[in-house]
């Protein structure tokens, strides 16, 4: 039974523990989000990151939609 | 032709078979001479009739396990790791048990390729069990070393060395770790922190495994043996996070470490399973159209100032768990910092997480060896997987109603469930219960807030186990 | 201006000349004191001139081979591997046989860049052995150790921890072998088993190169000298596949490991020269002009399906070629199983396989070190790997041309010359000696299925023969 | 010559299991081939699988020309 | 709700830090019982005060540095590495010492960041030093081994184990500088090769720092102290180029590595206001304006050719700088072969470099340990590191002027500063110096011939000072 | 003061061989440039190498601008 309990120690110590951390972190970006947003100069925005290899693949696919719709729109205006 | 082909093959088994029939299993170096040089063609012979002693459909009849488990072995700096008597369940012979494991296996590669079951993961660890289980392929021997001097005379196996490079360090997990920090965005977290609770909440599951798997072992006496090791490492299942239960247990209980992956891995292709019934059980329905208030835009400023906070709140309050956040950290800073860095964040989570994804994936496969799988603790670590995620899910919802209570913005209980980490999985089912009771009300950003701070805590919560634990 | 530097070279070159010429050849820690804090301008100087006699001009006149071959070296494990006399043949001094393997290596590299022979293999090998053979650069020395305490004083060469880290482990050869699974289609072999067993036939090339190896020993006496290990080294050049070849050697016959990869590479980018007059020889007119029936489609299951089949019969009959088949099915696998894998399959078959290629292609090159390259052995290995290639052909061909006799369905015997491996060229080779008898007749896909059944033959063969000979 | 004894053994006995092998092998493909077609909804066949990288390329390539079809054609209709 | 938190917060905390409080650090093995099975709570309890005396608040309170440091570890091979006294600059306890460093990375990382400082390399050593610098994370610890079976007890932090893979090794800067082989034009070199004189008279600022480093040593007594070694390491700095600094020290000072790397990568981001000032000043705007001969067209045989014959001429002369220019050349050399090797150049300019680019910058922040980066060393190798880039620039200018003194075809002087390597930077500069005199006068192109020959020439360099100083 | 001659002897050895060395590459480069010509045909010059990954991008980047451009102009032409 001993072990038991060491297993309800760990249990009390490691939910406190994970929940002080997260708690602590909640605090210290609570605090960020005020302090930090005067800073954001240092670093603009900016436009969204894309990853390289799913950009191409996916600009790619798209190319084929856009060329279609614009060749579309182009005729469709032409006419 | 076709007869030709049969006839053929079956002259050959005949005569094949004939010859291993009288053949004496060769006794290692008795008959062997000084060189082959002196060799004469009947030893030769009799090494081609060893083949036949020495095919997998005779090594699964084999009772004994591999002599290096058996008698222990040489490492080449000359430290001596200790044999020990090696039992299959139900005293079943050795080469029964691994047939089991290479059917077990072929169900783990049905599981990844057919049912979709994180695929990345089980497709490799299932291929590594398979292989590990062929008798006398060798795969996963150490090298052999002459005891007087010293050399390797023999290379061990593939999977031996990718182990002992990659898992025994710790180095695998920590190299996925900052691929996924590479592709996990935190901005959902940075815009509403309090989320991160949920994500503290959704580890009670852990604990609950922990403390149940020292239950289990008490109460089946001598079927079922969990030291306070073996339960931290069956506790973190309920982290539903691979790489970081592949760290702790390879620490603490590497004999567990192909159970527990495997375990780990399969609940968390079964969240969408899992989680609903619970989440519907403990959230009522009013609560669950909660409509959340939209997240606030995030700056790079702050995107990038995070993950450098994590790290070092984690160095002040808990440096064991540093190396775990660290690399998740490093990855998501590369990630956010943008062009600049792209080559290394786009590394992080192409090449590097990709080939380290293969060689863990073997790796942990090397360690579904019959006489640590097929055992009763292996049904215990699968029911005890079970229940780590059921009670992280559960934490997380009750978690989220008590929050609901104190706060002024209201928070959808759901997204509590998201806390238990695998990402992304656990935010969509969020989302998709969300929606079966409101239609227009799309929770998936406000449920990614606690599923990455899952991913911290559970990380935490490692480094916690370790030093306690270790 | 070009006086200017003339002249200015000319002067420095007299002086540094000069320096050398009246310096002894340091003596390693006669003269060096306790700490460089002491030491004085001179010995500085004695050590610039020291440079002077380390040059490659002069190392290319030394007379012996590097020391740690000769007096042995101390590994930090503490075990000692022995030195042994380093004979160039025809006496040559050991500089003068690196000068002749510089020139060779970079008639190796004429032929993989000018000419393309294999490029991607012979190009890494051909550098690596100019590398290996630049005096006192030291880039294959091991580190050396201090006797007493253990420790490395100085770090070993780059291309010697590649060696040791991927070559003597095996682990390149199997790393290379899951990119070519990742690679390979299966579909023709599946489509049209009974080509497998031309397969089976042009693995005589290896056996037949094993016995005339053996011949070619019992017949030179002392001038060429190769035992069984080195005879089943050099008939796996008749596999036709360079990481199968190099597996094996690098286990049974290391020190012919440079010898044997260059014969297997150069072979391959030759198989459209030595192919096609056997082809023609033994396929007369009226059987090249077979036309074959087309191929069925192939399902997807069948495809997923194959490789472990493959794999589970080669545990069942031969555990000892299931590190080479299993790597190579398990690319094949995550290939076949398609988008959910996509990742692990386009990691094996890029960057993996990439990395792998040039890290093996030195390490391989690393050991064309001249008293393993220049001697009489180099010639037998270059004259049996042909003896290997064209009896592999040969027999495909006739094994076509027997199967014809018993099938139903027509066998255009010229597929059988694919059976060597040597993927995808052979099967071109084979399309196109056959277009050559009826330009409508193409083979291209019937030979796939005998060129890709010879790499999983080869590989078997490999399996039997590392356990035969080892 | 007891060495060539051995070579002789070696060649007779590899030939025999490399064919041994690939003979089961084409015996228990030609089973299978009558076995799995029975279960091949469980694994749908998707699109032909190709290469991402290559893929990319010959689409980017492939994609001047269609654009150059496409638009010619569009013009032409358009006319 | 936010009240709830904190005051959650509070009570836990001080809970934990009551609990620390009169809690004795733990003896390691002095109360721990022979098996957990046996243990009892009250230890678990002791085990959980013993992590709120091992927090990073803690650890940067603790006076004495790492107990593997003072008193010394085994290897795995059973060799003893030596501890030794660890002292911080002006008695501060380590653990300030550790904090102060953890503000210095966090600048490192601005610079990185923020400035654009070289941020592919600084980013990772600035992160690999904050982890090496927050206390009991373990992450630089080497593996703990058991003094009597030899057997690793607990593995080392993944810091260490990176390092000693790749930098105790020398093979991540080799690795490196094959991608840089991959990614470098040595066209404009080939097309007008005088300009390697400008590469070579750009060498003078190592040796002008190395002597400097011997100087300051002298003038400094026992505040600064620097052998020969350490002097030709922070000599180097000057050759401007990462990878050959790291190179050789690792080989000859490795305790100065952290300092080093971080001057050298600092310094050649600062290139554009460090080198002007120096230009204008050594040439004169009449020749600031000199136009040069444009560079004739370079075909690609004498580009494949190249490669070859520096690594012959290196070989023939310089034996010991054979690793890095082979390396070099070898990336070179599969550049200018083209399309049949483009997976192996394309690999070693992407997934291989940037793989090894994240692993070397964290090794190399794993040396930024408070002893080792907190004393007037340091201010003197940053100081003499700004000496080399300036004689450097210098010595490259003047040697321009001289060469326009005797050559037909004029040199624009500018363009010798771009001789200190620090590849493409410099070259820009002396660019944009030179269109401030002359917006018409493009010297880009002109300025890569001295650029890349310094690459050439720094290696060339350190494999010399690695021979006249190890 | 030792160790500042030793300094001394460096710098002097060193400058000598990294120039002895370059002046010879130097030396040896010019008459390569007379003899490699020759041989020029042995490696027939390429169209310029562009890195795969980079072209991509680039190339689907210019797509949406030839689109644009093409479309553009097969508009105006139409009309
Ligand atoms: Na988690
Ligand atoms: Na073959
Ligand atoms: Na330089």
């Amino acid at each position: 039974m001993a072990i038991l309990m060491q297993g309800l120690v760990l249990l009390v110590a490691g939910m406190g523990i994970v929940f002080l951390f997260l708690a602590l972190l909640v605090y210290v970006m609570n605090g960020a989000s005020r302090v930090i947003p005067r800073f954001n100069h240092i670093l603009p925005d900016e436009e969204p990151k894309k990853k390289p290899r799913a950009v191409t693949k996916t600009v790619v696919h798209d190319d084929g939609a856009l060329v279609a719709v614009a060749i579309a729109a182009a005729v469709a205006r032409a006419r | 032709m076709k007869h030709t082909i049969l006839s053929c093959a079956a002259a050959l088994a005949l005569t094949f078979s004939a010859a291993a029939a009288n053949t004496p299993v060769p006794v290692e170096g008795a008959e062997a001479p000084a060189t082959t040089q002196k060799a004469d063609w009947k030893e030769t012979l009799t090494k081609v009739r060893g083949l036949a002693a020495t095919t997998g459909i005779r090594g699964f009849m084999e009772k004994d396990g591999p002599e290096y488990l058996v008698k222990g072995y040489l490492m080449p700096t000359g430290a001596r790791v200790e044999g020990h008597p090696v039992k299959v369940i139900g005293g079943l012979p050795y080469g029964v048990g691994q047939a089991l494991m290479v059917v077990i296996c072929l169900g783990l590669l049905y599981l990844a390729i057919v049912k979709g079951f994180e695929p990345l993961l089980l497709l490799p660890i299932g291929f590594g069990g398979l292989l590990a289980n062929m008798p006398y392929s060798g795969v996963t021997n150490p090298p052999v070393v002459d005891a007087v001097t010293k050399l390797v005379t023999e290379p061990g196996g593939f999977l031996y060395y990718f182990f002992e490079f990659g898992v025994a360090t710790g180095l695998f997990p920590i190299m996925i770790f900052m691929g996924v920090g590479a592709m996990t965005d935190f901005g959902p977290l940075i815009a509403n922190p309090r989320t991160a609770l949920l994500g503290a909440a959704a580890q009670f599951g852990i604990f609950i495994a922990l403390f149940g798997a020292l239950c289990l072992s008490e109460a089946t006496g001598d079927l079922i043996k969990f030291g306070l090791k073996e339960a931290a490492s069956i506790g973190i299942i309920g982290g539903a996070d691979g790489p970081t239960a592949i760290w702790l247990t390879s620490k603490l209980a590497p004999h567990l470490l192909g159970a527990i992956a495997v375990a780990a891995y399969s609940y968390m292709a079964l969240v969408p399973i899992i989680q609903p019934p619970i989440m519907k059980l403990l959230v009522p329905e009013r609560e669950r159209k909660i409509v959340m208030k939209q997240l606030r835009p995030v700056s790079k400023m702050e995107k990038v100032c995070f993950p450098l906070t994590v790290l070092l709140l984690c160095s002040l309050l808990l440096p064991s768990a540093v190396p775990l956040v660290g690399a998740l950290m490093l990855g998501n800073l590369c990630r956010e910092v943008g062009p600049n860095v792209a080559r290394l964040s786009d590394t992080m989570s192409n090449a590097l997480i990709n080939i380290v994804t293969i060689l863990l994936g073997l790796s942990v496969g090397s360690k579904l060896a019959c006489e640590k799988f097929l055992n009763a603790e292996t049904l215990g670590i699968l029911a005890l997987g079970l229940v780590a995620f059921a009670f992280g899910t559960a934490a997380g919802c009750v978690m989220g109603r008590v929050m609901n209570k104190f706060c002024k913005d209201p928070i959808n209980p759901l997204i509590g469930s998201a806390g238990v980490s695998a990402v992304p999985m656990a935010a969509r089912v969020s989302n998709k219960v969300g929606l079966e009771s409101d239609p227009t009300n799309f929770l998936l950003m406000h449920a990614m807030g606690p599923n990455v701070s899952g991913v911290i805590g559970s990380a935490v919560v490692a480094g916690v186990l370790y030093t306690l634990c270790k």
